[in-house]
Formats: C-alpha cells, sequence, structure tokens
C-alpha cells in the first residue's frame, strides 16, 4: 500500500483531466437520493453520498447487454457486440468493492465472461473509505465489508479538505501519474488518516447476532425452518431486493429485430429469481413456484450456495435490498431470525 | 330530384360520426350530422372519487385533446381549492400546451385534411407520392411530442401534470435540445405554411357567431375571458350564458347555442377574436395564406390551425428562453387553501373552447362536475353549415357532394369521443 | 474480442434433413460448418437459436459413435423457439452453441447391466446413449430398455424401436398410459414394467430421463430393486438461458444443472434440497 | 397475405378515448419502416379506405352495449389473430368506472371476501365478448411495445408481455420508491412494461396495465394500510382502471365459496 495526498480542490482537475480518456462516472444527486451517473460536471460528483438505488455493478453488467448481432439474410452473420467506452468509477465503496470482487469471480470461473471482463478490463475503479454507516440498514460491519484490501485500483479516503490516496494498483498508479496533482503524505497527514481509520470503527454497529462465518452453517440447519414460508407470505415478489443487490447477476437473453425482420441483436437483460417465471419450463412445471422457496433460494445463495461456488459471500451488507423491499424482509432480519431459532431449537 | 347521403362513420375524424342529408324533390329534408359514439359518463365517472384524480379520468376523455383536459381540470379543481400555481407551473403548462396544440394540428392538417386536397384517402398512399411531406409531418410530430413527453412525461395522458403543479421537472439540457429543435423546426413551418397555401380551399362563406376564450397580453390557451365575435365579454364563470347545452334527438353529443342559432369555436375563432395578440411571424403566414379576420368561410379552419402551427413554435422557444433564464426548480405543488369549493377551468384546446366545472366536497372528493366541449358547441354550426351548403352543391354528382361534405365536417376537425358526456351530475 | 473467447456467439449451421416422428416431435439432422464434428459425449446438450426468436436448450439424440459429421436433434413443439423450428426446411440455418454439461460417464458403465427408463422425450438423450451402448455391445452386460409414451402415437423413433426389439441382445418393454385400436402392447404407466424385469442389482447402471413427475416413482422403483444410488443415473431439466453456468436460471442450491450436469447420479442430487 | 406478402392488418374502436390509436399514428414518427412491413386496410381514424379482408385485427376501446357484440364478433371471424389495444379493450379501463357505485364491493374486493353484484349490461373488455389472442396493455399503449408485439407477430411468436410487477422496472429506473416520498402505489401488483412511466415522472402507478396474474393481495393491502391509505383511498386506488376485473374475480370468489 502506497499512499499519496490529493486536495480536494485538485480533484476537478483530475476528473476534467480524465474526460477526454475515459467515460467517468460516479454518485451525483438524482431524484431526491443518489445516483452513479456519468459525470458532466465534476462539481456534481457527491462522493460523500450515503448509498445509491443501482450499485456500480450497472457499469459491468449492463441492466441490458448487446452480446452480438445478427443479420438474417445474410446466412445469419453474426457481429461482436459493440464496445463500452473505457471507464473510471469513482466512489465506491467498500461492500461494493467486496461485490465486484464476487463478479470478477463468477464471471471468470467456468466459461469466461468475454463480455464481463473486457468491460472489467477496460475499468478502473475508485474506492472511496466510508467513515459513518450509510444508514440503519447497514451492515456492513457484520459481513466483513466495511474494509477492502484490494479490488480498487485507487482508494480515496477522506481527511477534511484532502484525500489520502492509496495505489492498489499499478494502473492505478498510473491514472493518478497521468492525470492527477498529488503530493507525497506528510507525516501529519498520515497522523489524520490513522486517526480518521481508528474513529471510524466505532461508529459501525454490529448487526447480526452470531458471527457470519457460522452463516453458512446456521443456513444449512435452516433449509426446513418455518419463516421461509411466512416470508412468501409477506413477499411481493416484486424483485426490487435483487435487482438493488450488488451482487446479483442473474439475466435473461432474448432476442430484437428491426422492422424488416432481418437485422437484430441478442441481449441479456437483467432476470430476478424472485419472479414467477424465473424457474418455470416448457410445460408449466415451475421448479420454484412458491414464494417461499424463492425467498429461501435468495438467502441460500446470499449466504450459503454462492460462497461455496465461489468462495465469497453473496451478500455484502449494503443494505440496499433492505431499504427496497416493502415489507421489510432484509437480510439482518432473516438470518438473526433464523439464528434465534436454532438456539431455541438446540436448547430445547 | 331525390338524393341520398349517408356516411357512416365519418373517416379521419376522431370518434363516431354519421352525415345524413337527404334530399327530395330538391329540397332538403335531412341535412344532419348524427353522433353515434357511445355516451361515456365521463362526469358520472368523477363523482365520489379524489379530486387529485380528476385529471387523470378527464384525460381519457379524448386521446387527442388529454392534455388539454387534463389542464382544464386542473384549473377547475385550483379555483375550487383556491390554489395559486408558481409562474414556473404556468409556463411549463403552456410549454406542453403548445405541444398538444401543435401535435394535434399537424395531425389535422396534414394527415386527416391534406389527403383530402391532394387526392387520396389517407396519409399511407401519401407516403409513396409525398414522402417529403409525409416525412415533415412525421418530424413536426415527433418535436410536439416531444415536447409534451420532456415536461409531462408523454402527450397522450399525461403524467407530471397535478393539482399546484408538476411532480417531475425537465433538466435544463432537455430544455436546451427542445429549443435548438424548435428553431431548426421553422424551416419545417415555413414549408407548411407554404404547401396550405396553395391548396384551393372550397369557396364557401357563411357568417356565424364565433367564441373562444381572450388575454389581454397573449393569444389565449388557458384561462382568460369568454369573448364572442358579436360582441359578448364574460368571465369564464358565466360560461352557461354562452353555451346553452340542450339535447337533440339524432345525437348523443349535446348541442350548443349562443345569440345566434348556433356559434364556432376553434382555431379559426381564436383567429377571428385574438389576431392582435398573434405573433409576428404568425401574422405573416395568415397574410401568405390570405387570412385576414373575420374569416367566415369554415373550410379554412384547418388554414387557421396552421396559423397557430407558427404561433406556437415561436411562443414555445420563447417560453423556453424565459424558464431558462429563470432556471427550473424542483418545487413543491402550490397548497391548497380552501376546502370545499366549486371552480370553473377554461382552455382553448385544439378545436376551441373546453370548459371543466368541478364542485369538489369537504372530503375532497368531487361531488359534480360538468364538462363543455368544443366539438359539442359546433355541432349545431355545423349542422347550420350544411344545410347552407347542400343547396349550393345539389347539382353536383353524389360522389362529389359527399365529398364537399365530408371535408366541411373534417375542416371542424370534430372530436366526436370528446363530445359525449351526456350525463350531466349537479351536486345535491 | 477473439472469437474463441465468445461464449454467446452461435455458429451458423446447416439442417441436413427433417424427420417428423410425432405430432409434436421433429428429428433434425444437423451439419456443423467445414464438415466440423461436434464431438459430444451422449447425455450433452447444445444451444439452438433460431435468429431473432431465440435460443432453447436441446439435448444431442445422436451418439457420437454414429456422428458422421453431423447431429441429431429431436425437438418438441412447445413455444417460440422450438415452434420455429418446426417451420424450417432442410438446408436452412440454425444456431448452435456447445455441446454443454457433462454427459453420462460412460468409461464407468463398461462392464455393467445397463437399464434404460426413458419416459416421452426423455428417449431423445436416452438415445444417445444407447446406440453407442449398442454400438459397443461387447463392451457391456445385459442391455434392458423400459420405455413409456403417453399414447401409441407419441412413441419416438418407433423404427429404432422396432430394430432394438428384433435384437435378441436387447431386452425392450414398451409401455404406454393409454392405448388405441393400434396399439396391443402394454398399459400403464412406466413404472409398471418393472414388475416383469429381474436385475443383478450389484452390476446395473440405470439411466431414466423423463420429465419432473416421472423420477420419484421410477426412483422408487430403481432403488427398491436395490440398484444403488451411484449407479442410478437421471438427467435434470431446468430452465436455461446460457448454458454455461451464469444466468442463474438453472441453479439447483448450489450447483449449475448446466455444468454439473444436466445428467447427475442420484448419490450426487439425492441431498440437495431443491433437485427431485 | 396481400399479394406483395405483407400481412394485412386492420384497426377498430370501440368505446374509448383513440388514445391508442393515436400511439399507434405516433408509433410512426420512429418506425416509419412499420407502413413497409404490414398493410393497413382499415384505420378509421387515420384513413379513408376500408379493406373488409385482414389477419390481424387490433381492437382499440371497450364493449359498453349489446350492438358492439355483433360487430365484435365479425370482427373475430374475419381476423385470424385479434389484439386487443390498450386498457379499454384490455380490461374495460377508466370506462367501468361509470358503473362504480358499489364501492363496498370493491372494499370487499380488497379486504379479500365475497360480495354480490348487480347484474346489468355493463362495460366490458373484448375479451368478455370475443377470444383474444393477444393483448397490448395500457392507457395508453406503449409505443415501444405495440412495436415489439407487431415484429413478434411478423416472427410468428407470442409478444412479450411482462408478468411481473412494475417495482422491476422503477428499480432500474432508478427512481425513490413513492411509498418512502410519502405516496402510495399500486407498483407492485401492476403488470410491467410501461417503464414505470407514472413513477419515473412523480405519479403513483394507477395500473392502466392491469396486475399481474400472481399478485400477492394480502401482503399489498398491508403495504398500503401501513402507508396510511383509508379503505376509500384504497378502493379507488384499485378501481381507476380496474373495477372489471375486482368484480370478476369477486364473482369468481364468490362462485367458489357457494
Ligand atoms: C438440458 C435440456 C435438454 C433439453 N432437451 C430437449 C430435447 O432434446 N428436445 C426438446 O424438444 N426439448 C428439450 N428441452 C426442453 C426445451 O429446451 C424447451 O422446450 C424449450 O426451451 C422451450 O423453448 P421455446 O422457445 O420453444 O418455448 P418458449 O416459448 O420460450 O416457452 C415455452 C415454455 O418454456 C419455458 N422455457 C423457456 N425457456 C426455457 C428453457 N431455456 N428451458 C426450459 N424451459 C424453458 C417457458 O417457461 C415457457 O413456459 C431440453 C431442456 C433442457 C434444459
Ligand atoms: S423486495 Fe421484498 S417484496 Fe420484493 S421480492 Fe424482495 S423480498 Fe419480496
Ligand atoms: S414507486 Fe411504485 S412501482 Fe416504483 S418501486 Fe415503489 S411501489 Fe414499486
Ligand atoms: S405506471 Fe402504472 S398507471 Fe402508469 S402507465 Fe405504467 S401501468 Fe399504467
Amino acid at each position: 500500500m502506497s499512499l499519496t495526498i490529493l486536495q480536494k480542490s485538485e480533484l476537478s482537475d483530475f476528473i476534467h483531466r480524465l474526460m477526454p480518456h475515459y467515460r467517468v462516472v460516479g454518485p451525483v444527486e438524482s431524484n431526491g437520493g443518489y445516483a452513479f451517473d456519468e459525470i458532466a460536471d465534476p462539481d456534481a460528483l457527491r462522493l460523500d453520498y450515503p448509498t445509491t438505488i443501482l450499485p456500480p455493478k450497472k457499469y459491468l453488467l449492463p441492466p441490458r447487454e448487446t452480446l452480438f448481432k445478427f443479420d438474417r439474410t445474410n446466412g445469419g452473420y453474426l457481429e461482436p457486440a459493440p464496445q463500452d467506452r473505457p471507464t473510471v468509477i469513482f466512489g465506491v465503496h467498500t461492500c461494493d468493492l467486496h461485490a465486484i470482487q464476487l463478479l470478477d469471480a463468477v464471471f471468470s470461473t467456468g466459461f469466461p465472461d468475454p463480455h464481463y471482463l473486457e468491460r472489467r478490463n477496460r475499468t478502473l475503479i475508485v474506492g472511496i473509505e466510508c467513515l459513518r454507516p450509510c444508514d440503519e440498514h447497514s451492515f456492513c460491519k457484520s459481513m466483513g465489508t466495511l474494509t477492502a484490501e484490494e479490488g480498487y485500483d485507487l482508494h480515496l479516503i477522506d481527511l477534511g479538505d484532502a484525500y489520502a490516496v492509496d495505489i492498489g494498483t499499478s494502473e492505478g498508479h498510473d491514472l493518478l501519474g497521468l492525470y492527477a496533482s498529488t503530493t507525497p503524505a506528510k507525516p501529519g497527514e498520515m497522523q489524520r488518516l490513522n486517526a480518521v481509520i481508528s474513529e471510524k470503527w466505532p461508529k459501525f454497529p454490529y448487526r447480526l447476532e452470531f458471527d457470519v462465518s457460522d452463516l453458512p452453517s446456521l443456513l444449512s440447519l435452516s433449509a426446513k425452518s418455518p419463516l421461509w414460508a411466512e416470508l412468501g407470505e409477506r413477499c411481493l415478489a416484486c424483485a426490487a431486493c435483487t435487482n438493488v443487490c450488488p451482487t446479483c447477476f442473474c439475466f435473461d437473453v432474448k432476442d430484437e429485430i428491426e422492422l424488416d425482420l432481418r437485422r437484430g441483436e441478442r441481449v441479456r437483460i437483467w432476470d430476478s429469481c424472485q419472479l414467477d417465471e424465473f424457474a418455470t419450463v416448457a410445460g408449466g412445471h415451475n421448479f420454484r413456484k412458491s414464494r417461499a422457496l424463492r425467498q429461501r433460494h435468495r438467502f441460500m445463495r446470499k449466504g450459503k450456495y454462492i460462497l461455496e461456488a465461489h468462495k465469497h459471500l453473496g451478500c455484502v451488507g449494503c443494505g440496499r435490498c433492505a431499504r427496497a423491499c416493502l415489507v421489510d424482509i432484509t437480510p439482518v432480519g432473516v438470518f438473526n431470525e433464523l439464528y434465534r431459532q436454532q438456539e431455541a431449537g438446540s436448547t430445547l | 330530384m331525390n338524393k341520398r347521403i349517408d356516411v357512416h362513420h365519418v373517416t379521419r375524424v376522431e370518434g363516431h360520426g354519421n352525415i345524413v342529408v337527404e334530399i327530395e324533390d330538391g329540397r332538403i329534408k335531412e341535412c344532419r350530422l348524427d353522433v353515434v359514439e357511445t355516451p361515456r359518463f365521463f362526469e358520472a365517472m368523477l363523482r365520489g372519487r379524489p379530486y387529485q384524480e380528476a385529471s387523470h379520468i378527464t384525460s381519457r376523455i379524448c386521446g387527442i385533446c388529454a392534455t388539454g383536459h387534463a389542464t382544464a381540470s386542473l384549473r377547475a379543481s385550483e379555483k375550487a381549492l383556491s390554489v395559486e400555481p408558481s409562474e414556473q407551473t404556468q409556463l411549463l403548462r403552456k410549454l406542453t400546451f403548445h405541444g398538444e396544440i401543435l401535435d394535434s394540428h399537424v395531425l389535422h392538417a396534414y394527415m386527416l385534411v391534406a389527403p383530402d386536397f391532394l387526392g387520396v384517402g389517407s396519409v399511407i398512399p401519401l407516403a409513396t407520392s409525398h414522402p417529403e411531406v409525409v416525412l415533415r409531418a412525421l418530424r413536426m410530430k415527433k418535436l410536439a411530442g416531444d415536447i409534451c413527453a420532456v415536461v409531462t412525461g408523454r402527450h397522450t395522458h399525461p403524467i407530471a401534470m397535478c393539482v399546484g403543479g408538476f411532480t417531475h421537472f425537465p433538466k435544463p439540457a432537455e430544455l436546451e435540445n427542445l429549443h435548438q429543435r424548435l428553431v431548426a423546426a421553422r424551416a419545417d413551418v415555413d414549408e407548411t405554411v407554404a404547401l396550405f397555401a396553395t391548396l384551393h380551399w372550397p369557396q364557401f362563406e357563411r357568417d356565424t357567431e364565433y367564441v373562444s376564450l381572450t388575454k389581454p397580453d397573449e393569444y389565449a390557451f388557458i384561462d382568460g375571458e369568454i369573448i364572442t365575435s358579436d360582441g359578448a365579454r364574460l368571465p369564464a364563470e358565466a360560461y352557461r350564458q354562452v353555451t346553452n347545452e340542450h339535447l337533440v334527438t339524432h345525437s348523443s353529443a349535446k348541442h350548443t347555442r349562443h345569440l345566434r342559432q348556433s356559434y364556432m369555436v376553434g382555431a379559426l375563432a381564436r383567429f377571428n377574436n385574438n389576431y392582435p395578440q398573434l405573433h409576428p411571424r404568425a401574422k405573416e403566414a395568415a397574410a401568405t395564406l390570405g387570412l385576414k379576420p373575420k374569416v367566415t368561410n369554415p373550410y379554412l379552419n384547418s388554414a387557421a390551425q396552421v396559423v397557430e402551427i407558427v404561433h406556437c413554435v415561436e411562443d414555445a422557444i420563447a417560453i423556453i428562453d424565459r424558464l431558462l433564464e429563470r432556471g427550473i426548480t424542483s418545487e413543491q405543488p402550490a397548497p391548497v387553501k380552501a376546502i370545499p369549493g366549486e371552480g370553473v377551468g377554461v382552455c382553448e384546446v385544439p378545436r376551441g373552447l373546453l370548459i371543466h366545472h368541478y364542485w369538489i366536497g369537504e372530503d375532497g372528493n368531487m361531488t359534480g362536475a360538468d364538462c363543455v366541449i368544443p366539438t359539442n358547441q359546433n355541432l349545431a354550426n355545423l349542422e347550420a353549415d350544411m344545410l347552407a351548403l347542400t343547396p349550393l352543391i345539389a347539382e353536383k354528382p353524389i360522389k362529389t357532394m359527399q365529398l364537399d361534405l365530408e371535408m366541411l365536417v373534417r375542416a371542424y376537425d370534430p372530436c366526436i369521443s370528446c363530445s359525449v358526456h351526456v350525463l350531466e351530475v349537479e351536486p345535491k | 474480442m477473439t472469437d474463441e473467447l465468445q461464449i454467446f456467439l452461435p455458429e451458423m449451421a446447416r439442417i441436413a434433413q427433417i424427420e417428423q416422428l410425432t405430432a409434436l416431435e421433429k428429428l433434425f439432422t444437423i451439419e456443423l460448418p467445414a464438415g466440423r464434428s461436434l464431438d459430444h459425449r451422449p447425455g450433452q446438450f447444445v444451444e439452438v437459436s433460431f435468429l431473432g426468436i431465440g435460443e432453447a436448450p436441446i439435448s444431442i439424440s445422436s451418439s457420437p459413435s454414429r456422428s458422421n459429421g453431423t447431429f441429431e436433434l429431436c425437438v418438441r413443439k412447445a413455444g417460440d423457439v422450438t415452434g420455429a423450428l418446426h417451420r424450417l426446411m432442410p438446408g436452412d440455418r440454425i444456431g448452435i452453441r456447445g455441446p454443454f454439461g457433462h454427459g453420462f460417464p460412460i468409461e464407468h458403465f463398461r462392464g455393467k447391466d445397463m437399464l434404460f427408463a426413458p419416459g416421452g422425450l426423455g428417449l431423445a438423450p436416452a438415445r444417445s446413449l444407447i446406440n453407442q451402448v449398442l454400438d459397443e455391445r461387447a463392451q457391456f452386460g445385459r442391455v434392458i430398455i423400459l420405455y413409456g409414451a403417453r399414447t401409441p402415437s407419441e412413441l419416438l423413433f418407433k423404427d429404432e424401436l422396432k430394430r432394438w426389439g428384433e435384437r435378441n441382445d436387447v431386452e425392450l418393454y414398451l409401455t404406454v398410459d393409454r392405448g388405441d385400436e393400434t396399439w396391443d402392447g402394454h398399459i400403464g404407466v412406466i413404472t409398471t414394467l418393472f414388475k416383469d424385469i429381474s436385475i443383478n442389482p450389484r452390476n446395473t447402471v440405470a439411466v431414466t430421463v423423463g420429465p419432473p413427475v416421472m423420477y420419484r416413482f421410477v426412483l422408487m422403483e430403481l432403488l427398491g430393486k436395490g440398484i444403488p444410488e451411484g449407479n442410478i443415473w437421471l438427467s435434470l431439466e431446468r430452465r436455461m438461458k446460457c448454458g454455461v453456468g451464469k444466468c442463474g436460471h438453472c441453479q439447483i442450491n448450489n450447483i449449475y444443472t448446466c455444468q454439473s450436469g444436466p445428467v447427475f447420479s442420484y448419490r450426487d442430487i439425492k441431498g440437495l434440497e431443491e433437485a427431485l | 397475405m396481400s399479394q406483395n406478402g405483407k400481412p394485412k392488418v386492420a384497426f377498430f374502436d370501440f368505446t374509448s378515448c383513440e388514445g391508442c390509436q393515436l400511439t399507434v399514428v405516433d408509433s410512426l414518427q420512429d418506425h416509419p419502416d412499420l407502413l413497409a412491413a404490414v398493410e393497413i386496410v382499415q384505420f378509421r381514424e387515420a384513413m379513408s379506405e376500408k379493406g373488409e379482408d385482414y389477419l390481424v385485427a387490433f381492437i382499440e376501446g371497450s364493449c359498453t352495449r349489446e350492438s358492439d357484440e355483433a360487430r365484435l364478433k365479425k370482427i373475430r371471424e374475419q381476423a385470424s389473430i385479434v389484439v386487443a389495444l390498450g386498457s379499454c379493450a384490455h380490461l374495460g379501463g377508466v370506462n367501468s368506472l361509470k358503473y362504480l357505485h358499489p364501492l363496498d364491493e370493491v372494499r370487499r374486493y380488497v379486504y379479500g371476501d365475497q360480495a354480490d353484484w348487480y347484474d346489468t349490461y355493463d362495460v366490458r373488455p373484448i375479451e368478455a365478448v370475443i377470444p383474444v389472442d393477444f393483448v397490448i396493455p395500457g392507457c395508453p399503449i406503449d409505443r415501444q411495445e405495440f412495436i415489439s408485439a407487431v415484429k413478434a407477430l411478423l416472427l410468428g411468436k407470442k409478444p412479450f408481455i411482462p408478468d411481473y410487477p412494475l417495482c422491476v422496472e422503477c428499480k432500474l429506473k432508478e427512481n425513490t420508491c413513492l411509498f418512502t416520498r410519502g405516496k402510495v402505489c399500486m407498483g407492485p401488483v401492476t403488470r410491467a412494461g410501461c417503464d414505470a412511466i407514472c413513477p419515473t415522472y412523480g405519479q403513483s402507478c394507477e395500473a392502466c396495465r392491469g396486475f399481474i396474474s400472481n399478485p400477492n393481495e394480502t401482503a399489498m393491502r398491508d403495504v398500503l394500510t401501513k402507508h396510511g391509505l383509508t379503505v376509500e383511498g384504497l378502493t379507488s386506488m384499485y378501481t381507476m382502471f380496474t373495477t372489471y376485473q375486482v368484480r370478476e374475480t369477486l364473482l369468481q370468489r364468490k362462485n367458489a365459496n357457494e
């Protein structure tokens, strides 16, 4: 880890210099909240944002993405998808950094996914250290995502009138070298950094009533819990929870065609395991017909299946799904309830 | 001589109407426009609903003047509840209103009227014979629709308008984009004026009473006093003195009359009554088209629409300038100051004077509503025109007669789905 | 992006031949470009594209031992893509991706008695393995085939069934749920065939492919006969949108059917909450 | 099919505001090639020509009187494919408000009871009169969805109409949920496909596209009441476009209980 200092007054210039070469995105005010969006005016960037509705995932796995184009008249001539501009994402919280690491794992294991990986390779990530919880829904500390050792090219820590910049990769180093004016960290700034970091931790509460390392086994034991049925009663199957999730990656694939019925493209679009038709096959059989089963699948995936398949937990504690759910189905609530049920069961 | 013309469902008009003309021994026995649209009871439907829903329900009276109905509805509620919309709200409303007038006039002039003059049955053959004309019309219509979309989400059944203001605000970049496109559209507008200046309008004059809203300092579309070419001038609230709605047997729509047997509303009436307030470029266009108040050939209603196209484009540009200059703020809707209440909202929708009159109860629910629709006001006048025209053309072959009559009906741009609102509900 | 990395880009293949098997099923013979062979294993599937409509996973129905540079797909008209495939003619082109999934581990089956119990359309994938086994007949013990369809007219590959029935090294039992005037064979669901056969459970590999509802009952029979869980093989159907372990649709607990399957031994999946 | 190989389509209107037909006209702005893809043989609002030979009939508007039934049946006889265009045709739509006196019944719908309905010739969706092959929902229809549906029909596949809640699209729009802005919204039980245009423009969804086929009614009621909706408010939310559906569901429940 090497540290330099970027004065806040220099940030705007940094971004301006990036703009001819990169698509620069980051959190901006939107709709009474915040959203990651393309930055046209560096002053619109809000690095001290609490949270966003959609995570920065949308720049790596877009909600709708062309897989290839075709022309049916020309023997089905196929053309690979066009590429996005190289992108710098500013202001990624540590929970989202963890989520991106999971996505990296998902899309590079087995058949590597060229669409994701190409985009990922052309994306630089500038993280920002969280100094206070986004709101009452975040539970990053419990999930072990309140800090990130890797997954960023640059990482910013707010020291008041300057950012301490932690350089994570050589690409990050070059970006800074080419486009930003920074100064080496002075001893006073190192001290401030230490103070900032040590002050932040107590501000974050632990919200799980057990250690996260017990989560997979807790879920294994909970396959038959009555809680799933209860969640099934409440759930609207609206998919808000999965659509806002930084680690969800399920998708549907569709063909779109022009009116001439010749040219078209195959696209992938976000899908959700919470929707009725997600596991329905021809003939009408639905492998997860009830909302209860779908909720179980969701939480099992977050706390167990994904970990087993990709060595990362499928939940990073960002709290987005909890904020989005109209019927208050939240990971913290669910996991703690399962834990209490287990505790009660094992002491019977 | 015996002749019978029965156009069962006049095409290229909004809604269902039949022309019935019967000439027996050279005498006109029948001459009427039957409105056979199903009554839709909108006023009854409003009763008991929260006032916030009224504009959403009434916009569904008509897909073409949806924004007009919504605006009249909001103004009626606002008057009833003593709500005073901000300057920004008024500007945004005017802007989207211009979008609708443009959309409707372009649709009417190019797609419904022009085919008659170019000798085809619809705009579809025009796409091959006069592609540039059709593409221009589509381009202008798209711009018109986009104005509405930027301000209210969409033209047909606008979304972001509510009592007291808006629930969504355009971004400056979106307005700048519209501004550029409007300026660029002047070329299309000029072409439009030029095209319509070449058309040979049927020669037919019949003076009548022309009724519209009026405002001292602008060409009135939203709010204002009611004025008539016969010299009457009265506040909107007194609309019943003008409209005198009455039922006639052959129509599910109500007819109206004022000082004469009938009166006319719409672009021609506005043009005749408010010529001084037109934008200078619109006045130039009027000159090119050979229009000078007072115009008494009803076929020229379509030409007056072309003049209004010019006016609306110019005024939209001016409104956007003003909005950009003062900046757009995401303001809350203006508050309701009094409840219950009664209010009258008036607008000049594409087809003429539209009146919504609401009664809102203490609980915020509608207790009564009355809507007076331009097409209803025109029906009696249209029949009077038909009656005057028929003897003049009685010698022509029946096909030509029929076309002349149909063109007359279309010139009025009747909006028949709007016109059927038979059931009136007064507060008990 | 180089072409080898393209996991979603299909290859345009030619339909060499189409045979109408039943009212709903057609058999397509497919040729890859440049005479390339598909190199599949029995039990694998391909993703078939009709450009403009979409993709559908379809099992390879021919056996690798008979490839001749072509392969066969037996397609039931079930919706948009399959319906569109049914409207195609020989010479038309379709997109092919794959083969995907693990096939049957045939190397572990050699020397064993083979009991096949496909139901309905399940014969399509099973046929690939059956023909492979028959082509290497000497390497296997008994070959028993129990096949059931709903009605006689829905029986697939009737000519082939006939040929199998005529061989003296194949024990073929057919059944239909509902008979008709053309049918003088056994009537009843597939499980009613089991009581007539005796097997050596220690040396038998059972392969069953069929609709989800069938498995529970067939498994009861197979386990009842004493076949070890590790020697019972089935092929699971799931919705699939990518075939490459990404889209999430085919997930059963922590596994992706398209990658770890679609062929599984009962031992592998019986612990999975949602498998059967 | 006409001689040029283009399928012949016709547009018909019943009781409606004609906004959906207008939307069809509007869709030409972005897709003038529509005219090259199909041959329109009847479209009263926009053309005088009338052809009686058509493959696809797009029907706008509700059936509101007995005489409409004969006309609908004639169209059904001629057309191979009948598509209901917009809320009025699909659901009865805003027209069915006309008979909305029995607020009590709607209340019972929302609260899961059964109800007694009076019998009258009521406004009805066209599906209540003739079989409908496909529906393009919305008040008005969505231009894009209309074009996509035409393409699907041309290709011989079923038009894709989502059967999941509006919230799916609303989230992708990154709208702040109206429920957290102190409003209420029908999004969680309403069929998506409009790109959540009303919430995006700051207004509650009024369910103009109808309900999804498997709504969680109980949970929805709890959400609405938790956000302060009174019984009257609930009733009004459930009846803007869907009075007919609410009645039908109630009737079915009543019959099921008898
Ligand atoms: C591993 C595997 C092997 C298969 N082998 C064969 C075979 O050999 N022959 C054969 O005829 N069929 C086979 N199927 C089934 C076949 O994939 C489906 O019938 C087909 O996907 C339906 O697509 P469609 O576009 O025609 O139908 P659609 O119009 O898309 O939909 C019809 C129904 O199919 C469901 N469905 C949609 N996509 C899929 C999907 N990808 N997988 C399953 N169901 C889906 C939908 O929920 C809908 O209910 C196999 C399926 C799998 C998973
Ligand atoms: S957000 Fe809540 S209601 Fe919606 S699908 Fe997820 S858990 Fe169910
Ligand atoms: S605003 Fe409406 S549609 Fe959007 S998320 Fe909230 S409830 Fe769903
Ligand atoms: S948001 Fe709701 S009311 Fe608005 S268009 Fe969509 S479905 Fe209709």
